[in-house]
């Protein structure tokens, strides 16, 4: 198995799935300037609608597509409520979104309730074979992020992250504009979600709750905000966190707490930030 | 006496020197005008005097005594006041609001006699008492934060581009409340766009570009020196 | 001659204030027009009301026989109308350059979808170069806008309406905080844009320049249109003078 | 030899963890002090889960591959647990799970057991001790909304009408929940002889306190989640005389359960609950299996498990084809500010686990 | 008279939600910082309460006590760790500050142990019957100490040349100093009064449950939040009102829609309703 053990495998699946989450974010968020306290939600719209798909017979492929397609609708809905709500006002409104995914996963029986999902499906690939699955929906992920940074798109969200008003006086429709980045970031957090889900095999509806929306965002903004790079490898590293200090034991999560913090507090750009401050590039003045 | 001296004063943001080696002195009582093109770090070192534009060697003497590094806070209690660029009030406080924190390094009772002088100078400021500061239009933001600041019955009172997007009539207003405060014996620094309006009422003028003082004389000088206007100043004979 | 833009009965209200009342006029292709009026006339109001901005109480705006009225704003810029704000508002997380670039390539942006699939900006940032040289700020292309100083928003201002290349542009107060030369060369090229054919209402408090370049003006004060016609006859009026002029100080009125 | 484990030690369910921690740590110590499994002497390994399924599955994972654990416990709740069995059971690790209630870990395959009640076996005994024990018949349901609320209250309805159980009203709550107010005001007005109310000690101290302070005095029924120190404590007065089913009998004469009591409260330092017996019972239940296989193999061990017969300090442990615990119900009450026996329930038809 | 009852046991909860949340309209209002880490020292404020009480017996002195601690930690908070970020994005210190709340919560469970504190005897337990609803005492004091407190802030922050002063600190710090504002003062102030409301709260909270975890402090991090956005954010006295009308949602809610929704969802979904009708909160101004 490439000379990885099971554990380095689940590890990298793992990494693989919070890349992709915390990039589908980084384009709400990151590129369009549209803060969300509730990007769970989607994710477990994905992993949900995956996980009954493929218990019903039908192949992963379907379940992937569909939890694709049904988080980026709720994700368009959602969209709809931003066009109404802006700065501070949106973010506790998709807060607000977070819990109310919660709370009725939490009493529809069809989903399992608070029983949550077991016995989902697995790829039918080795564990191995379902890393590189992932591994490739995360090459796929980046190349779109990239690839979106240098378009028209990008730039329009640039200037939508920085003033609405003003965008819209250069003639941006800045409400498609938004709409559009929120189905495409929770269409991408439905594909996430349904990895995790035939990851771990076992949803239910605690996973998805405001805490993983939290941890998401810290993972966007620890990275720098907007930053692909630095997104990549701040998701990379804190998914895996948890696990790997391990032996601080009883101290874990202070560490863990303390950490976020401490990288605000002393690099409030993110990773990025600290990458530009070690290696700075020729800063920018009026040439005179 | 003299009221206000730089000394050598260099000023600026981060590592970038806004303005070099600056030296000027103001007696008590005088017109001051600073004036440049863009960018010649005219604001830099009115919001250097006022305490919040970083400054990187020299002094400033406020009364002979250095206040180089006193807060702004300290500094309005010494008797420095400024209407600034951009002339940031406060948006979501009303009118009457935003006197009241002009008047705010003042015992209270102060306040309604200060605000009577404002109303006298700008009646149309009393029409919209509780209109908060950012739905007015650009002059009435001109008039509350010139109001704003003669609030703290300044000694100095520094105005950043006093007519700026003002209408001539206003202009005029403007100018006769300067001449009326100098009456009172306060000193203002002005810095001005309108280099013609602004040589008619000065004392002294001070010529900066690219953050360096390039002429300082009499106004009068200033007046009777036309190679001078056309070096600096960039008026062209055929706007003037 | 056509008629490019065409205001009627326009009245717009903030609660109590009545910042614009029943203001008509219309505006002819290829005109340089004069809007001017004491401070707190309802100048920008109109302008705003314009672009959409603020929605009149009352009345119609049409632009080329379009009603404007119900349109958002961005769906106005892409009929033709460009403006410049008085309070500046440059997007502050890119260069002086991309900003004007970005206005510039308008029409890859019109639809999320088509702007995901354009990639190339260098024609655009040829353009944007070319504009930002053409109100006399090339200098702080690559400049971060918000360490720039008053004067150079301005014209980043005029420079980001024009290069939506408009119909109608409409500029409230650029030459505010230019000196008498940046403003001499800024309003000559206000006029050199006039003459290759720019229709353009300029709203400006520097009566010289105005007296200079246009053609016609417009006079509002308190929200009532006082004044209209040939800038000379409408200077002289009574109510003008009375309303704007200081106390006969000579003004260089041309 | 190695036993693995996965167990909260952070967070919010930290509390459970460490108790759960301690007890399969006791049950190891004792064993090492008996010579460990037929001389070798035993290694636990635990990993902070923080009772998350996501860090459940490179757990189990490292527990198996590189650890090498030969079996592994469950110190945790319900989401991890289920997420890890499934791990264990594809690699053919046995598991036991100490306390978490949900239906479907067992449902993972063959290799994984459970030492605890599933909460449908509890719910029924909460109706028989109600319907028939006490003879009340107009009942309120409060239930905490998680698996094991809802699993508790399916038993309870379940077997309700068999002991001539009126269900009055039922409510929900959240986990998070710690002012009943507006329940309590309804519940006052519905007048019911007899309440049954799911949740833990942090839910339900505050939950009988704020009942009786409202001067509803009927009997309050509850389950193995109130069974710790901490209710009584958090209750206070108001503590006393509710009943609850659990596994852990405080006054039994029973040398295995009482030595337990002792002992564990020697090495923690607080009194023991049902979770630290059941992280002992769990612990011991693989030692006894290893030692009855009398090797390593993993196969082996799974079916001495699935033979077990053992007297733990929950009771006698032996499970059925799905690896359910078969066990009596201990019902508990609280008497001058302490758990005491209060009765015993054995019927062996009301309490079968679920066959699959 | 059901209703009455779960009127005023809305009224009780919507309280104890506006001393949490007045605290965290301070701070948005002043720095517009999402402060999470307010929950922290709620839950502070809950310990030393329980603490205090069970060493001197008195309760009075324990909320007093509490909230001069707590409103301490509160300025030490401000100054070590969000005044050197203040001109950041208000992301980053939120961020912070959830990272701050979470070190917050394992410190108090490494120190006062996971399984919570209570006291050990609880004071205010006594019910009293007003108008024919039954509360405790300690429910009514929860109600009447916030009225007073919140409405004397009110007042302070809407009426006074102090409070003129608080407000125009918030858009413009540099101005406002430039005119003799002691801004260094009013953060702190606004902090240490911010702080000391929290720790007010956690220990009426503590006295209801007669207990403190780690984890109080979870459910306010959130809901407080949402409160400040509903009352319009910044605003003291819309805080205060929605504050109560969540409690009231909640309390009806949770009889009449448990089944459906959780409480959080309710009261949530309450929140979104209200947004789409008022995008700038209940209270707040358009
Ligand atoms: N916040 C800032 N950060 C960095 N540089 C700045 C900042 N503000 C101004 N500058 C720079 O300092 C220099 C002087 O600017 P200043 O605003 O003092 O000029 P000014 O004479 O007032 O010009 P104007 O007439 O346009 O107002 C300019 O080069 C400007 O780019
Ligand atoms: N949102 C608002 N609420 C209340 N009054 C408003 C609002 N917006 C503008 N006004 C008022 O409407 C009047 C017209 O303002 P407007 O900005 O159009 O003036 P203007 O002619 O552009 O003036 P200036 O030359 O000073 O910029 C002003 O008195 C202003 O205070
Ligand atoms: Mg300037
Ligand atoms: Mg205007």
């Amino acid at each position: 198995m490439l000379g990885l053990g099971a554990y380095e495998i689940s590890v990298i699946t793992a990494m693989g799935v919070a890349v992709i989450f915390a990039l589908s974010l980084n384009l709400i968020t990151g590129f369009c300037g549209q803060i969300s306290l509730g990007h769970a939600a989607f994710y477990g719209i994905g992993a949900y609608t995956s996980a009954l798909l493929t218990k019903a017979g039908l192949p992963i492929g379907v379940g992937l597509l569909g939890a694709v397609i049904l988080a980026g609708l709720v994700g368009i809905i959602v969209g709809f409520a931003s066009l109404r709500v802006r700065h501070d006002f949106l973010a506790i409104t998709t807060m607000g979104v977070g819990f109310l995914f919660v709370g009725i996963t939490r009493q529809l029986d069809f989903v399992g309730g608070e029983m949550g999902v077991s016995g989902i499906p697995d790829s039918g690939l080795s564990k191995a074979g379902f890393m590189l699955f992932v591994l490739l929906f995360v090459a796929l992920t980046i190349l779109f992020s990239l690839h979106l940074k240098r378009s028209w798109m990008g730039y329009s969200f640039d200037a939508i992250a920085s003033d609405e008003d003003t965008a819209r006086v250069i003639g941006l429709d800045v409400s498609r504009y938004k709409l559009a980045a929120f189905a495409m970031g929770t269409a991408l957090a439905g594909l996430a979600g349904a990895l995790y889900a035939h990851n771990v095999r076992f949803i239910d509806p605690e996973s998805f709750g405001f805490v993983e929306s939290i941890t998401v965002l810290a993972m966007v903004v620890i990275g720098g905000i907007g930053s692909v790079p630095g997104v990549i490898f701040a998701a990379a590293l804190l998914s895996i966190l948890p696990l790997w200090i391990q032996f601080f034991d009883e101290y874990k999560l202070l560490l863990y707490g303390g950490l976020l913090f401490a990288m605000m507090r002393f690099s409030p750009g993110g990773m990025a930030g600290l990458a530009r401050r070690i290696f700075p590039s020729k800063t920018r003045g009026v040439k005179s | 006496m003299a009221m206000l001296q730089l000394e050598n004063m260099d000023c600026g943001y981060g590592a970038f020197h806004a303005v070099h080696d600056l030296s000027l002195t103001i007696q008590q009582g005088e017109i001051f005008a600073l004036l440049g093109p863009n960018g010649a770090g005219k604001s830099s070192t009115i919001m250097s005097i006022a305490g919040h534009v970083q400054l990187m060697s020299g002094a400033i003497r406020f009364d002979g005594t250095d206040i180089s590094s006193l807060s702004a806070r300290e500094r309005v209690r010494l008797g420095i006041a400024v209407a600034p660029e951009g002339r940031r009030l406060f948006p979501d406080l009303t009118i009457e609001e935003n006197l009241t924190v002009g008047g705010y390094s003042l015992p209270k009772g102060r306040e309604t006699i200060n605000k009577e002088i404002v109303f006298t100078l700008f009646p149309r400021l009393t029409e919209r008492l509780k209109q908060p500061a950012s739905t007015l239009s650009g002059g009435e933001q001109q008039m509350l934060a010139m109001g704003r600041a003669m609030m703290a019955e300044p000694r100095l009172l520094m105005i950043d581009e006093v007519s700026l997007g003002l209408m001539p009539k206003m202009v005029d207003v403007c100018y006769h409340a300067i001449n009326h405060l100098k009456s009172q014996g306060v000193t203002i620094l002005l810095v001005e766009q309108n280099t013609k309006r602004a040589l008619e009422v000065a004392d002294q003028v001070c010529v900066l570009e690219s953050g360096q003082s390039v002429w300082q004389g009499t106004a009068t000088e200033a007046r009777k020196a036309p190679d001078l206007i056309e070096a600096f100043l960039g008026m062209t004979k055929e706007a003037s | 001659m056509t008629t490019l833009l065409d205001v009627s009965a326009v009245t717009v209200r903030f609660g109590g204030v009545t910042a614009v009342n029943g203001v008509s006029f219309s505006l002819n292709k290829g005109e340089l027009l004069g809007f001017i009026g004491p401070n707190g006339a309802g100048k920008t109001t109109m302008m705003r009301a314009i672009t959409g901005v603020v929605t009149p109480t009352e009345g119609e705006i049409r632009l080329l026989g379009k009603i404007l009225t119900k349109l958002p704003v961005h769906q106005r810029v892409r009929l033709g109308l460009g403006f410049s704000q008085q309070l500046v508002k440059p997007f502050r997380n890119m260069t002086v350059l991309e900003n004007v670039a970005l206005a510039a390539g308008s029409r890859h942006t019109a639809s999320p979808f088509s702007a995901l699939f354009r990639m190339k900006r260098q024609r655009e940032k040829e353009q944007a170069a070319q504009l930002l040289a053409q109100v006399g700020i090339a200098d702080a292309a690559e400049a971060d806008p918000s360490n720039l100083p008053l004067g150079y928003l301005k014209r980043l201002e005029v420079a980001r309406a024009l290069a939506l290349k408009p119909s109608l542009l409409l500029l409230d107060e650029p030459l505010a905080g230019l000196n008498h030369a940046e403003a001499h060369k800024l309003a000559d090229m206000i006029v050199a844009l006039n003459q290759a054919g720019q229709s353009i209402i300029l709203i400006e408090h520097n009566l010289g320049e105005v007296m200079r370049i246009c053609s016609r003006l417009i006079v509002q004060d308190n929200g009532n249109k006082i004044g209209e016609g040939d800038p000379e006859a409408v200077m002289n009026t009574s109510v003008v003078r009375a309303a704007y002029l200081g106390e006969g100080n000579g003004h260089a009125a041309a | 030899v190695k036993i693995g484990m996965n167990v909260p030690l952070t967070g919010f369910a930290a509390a459970d963890g460490k108790s759960a921690l301690l007890g399969a740590e006791l049950a190891i110590e004792q064993a090492n002090a008996e010579g460990g499994i037929n001389g070798t002497q035993i290694e636990l390994i635990q990993y902070d889960d923080l009772a998350s399924p996501k860090e459940a599955v490179p757990i189990a994972n490292r527990l198996i591959s590189q650890d090498e654990v030969v079996v592994a416990i469950s110190g945790s709740y319900s989401g991890s647990t289920r997420a890890a069995a499934g791990v264990f059971q594809s690699e053919g690790v046995p598991y036991v799970s100490a306390y978490a209630v949900h239906p479907d870990i067992t449902k993972s395959g063959d290799y994984v057991f459970r030492t605890s009640f599933v909460g449908e076996v509890q719910g029924r005994a909460g109706a028989k001790l109600i319907g028939e024990m006490l003879g009340k018949k107009r009942v309120v349901v409060i239930t905490l909304q998680n698996d094991f609320g809802q699993s508790l209250a399916a038993g309870f309805k379940e077997k309700a009408a068999d002991y001539g159980i009126e269900i009055v009203s039922e409510y929900e709550y959240s986990i998070k929940d710690r002012q009943f107010g507006p329940i309590v005001t309804k519940v006052k007005a519905d007048q019911p002889d007899a309440i049954y109310a799911s949740g833990y000690f942090f839910t339900a101290g505050p939950l009988v306190n704020q009942l009786r302070s409202a001067g509803i005095d009927v009997p309050v029924i509850g389950q193995e989640g109130y069974d710790s120190d901490k209710f009584i404590e958090i209750a206070g007065p108001t503590s006393e005389g509710v009943l609850i089913t659990t596994s852990l009998d405080r006054d039994s004469t029973v040398a295995e359960t009482h030595d337990f009591i002792q002992a564990f409260e020697k090495k923690a330092g607080y009194n023991a609950d049902m979770v630290a017996a059941s992280g002992h019972t769990a612990a011991k239940v693989v030692i006894e299996a290893m030692r009855k296989a009398g090797t390593t193999d993993r196969a082996a061990i799974r079916d001495a498990i699935a033979q077990t017969n053992l007297v733990a300090s929950t009771g006698t442990i032996s499970f059925n084809g799905l690896g359910e615990v078969k066990k009596d119900v201990q019902v508990q009450i609280v008497k001058d500010g302490a758990w005491h026996h209060y009765a015993v329930i054995d019927d062996k038809d009301l309490l079968a686990p679920p066959e699959e | 008279m059901l209703y009455v009852e779960l009127l005023a046991q809305g009224l009780v909860q919507g309280s104890i939600y506006a001393l949490v949340a007045v605290g965290l309209t301070l701070v948005y209002g002043l720095l517009r910082i999402l402060h999470v880490a307010h929950a922290g020292l709620f839950t502070l404020g809950g310990y030393v309460g329980v603490l205090v009480t069970n060493a001197t017996g008195s309760l009075l002195l324990a909320l007093l006590v509490a909230m001069v601690t707590v409103g301490i930690v509160g300025m030490a908070i401000y100054r070590l760790c969000y005044q050197p970020i203040l001109d950041k994005p208000p992301y980053v210190a939120l961020i912070a500050s959830i990272g701050l709340f979470i070190a917050m919560e394992e410190v108090y469970r490494l120190v006062f142990g996971p399984y919570g504190i209570s006291f050990e005897n609880p004071p205010l337990q006594d019910v009293v019957q007003m108008f024919g609803v039954t509360l405790r005492l300690g429910e009514v004091a929860t109600a009447a100490g916030t009225l007073l407190l919140v409405g004397a802030l009110a007042v302070f922050s809407g009426k006074t040349r102090f409070g003129t002063a608080w407000r125009a600190t918030v858009t413009d710090p540099d101005m406002a100093e430039s005119f003799g504002i002691d801004i260094i003062k009013v953060r702190y102030l606004n902090f240490f009064i911010g702080s000391a409301f929290a720790a007010s709260a956690g220990v009426m909270v503590a006295l209801l449950n007669n207990m403190v975890e780690p984890t109080m402090g979870s459910v306010p991090s959130y809901k407080a939040l949402a409160i400040i956005v509903l009352g319009g954010l910044g605003d003291v006295r819309g805080t205060l009102l929605a504050a109560l009308a969540l409690g009231v949602i909640e309390a009806f809610g949770t009889i009449y829609l448990g089944k459906f929704l959780d409480r959080d969802a309710i009261a949530f979904a309450f929140l979104i309703l209200v947004l789409m009708v008022r995008p700038q909160g209940l209270f707040g101004r358009a």
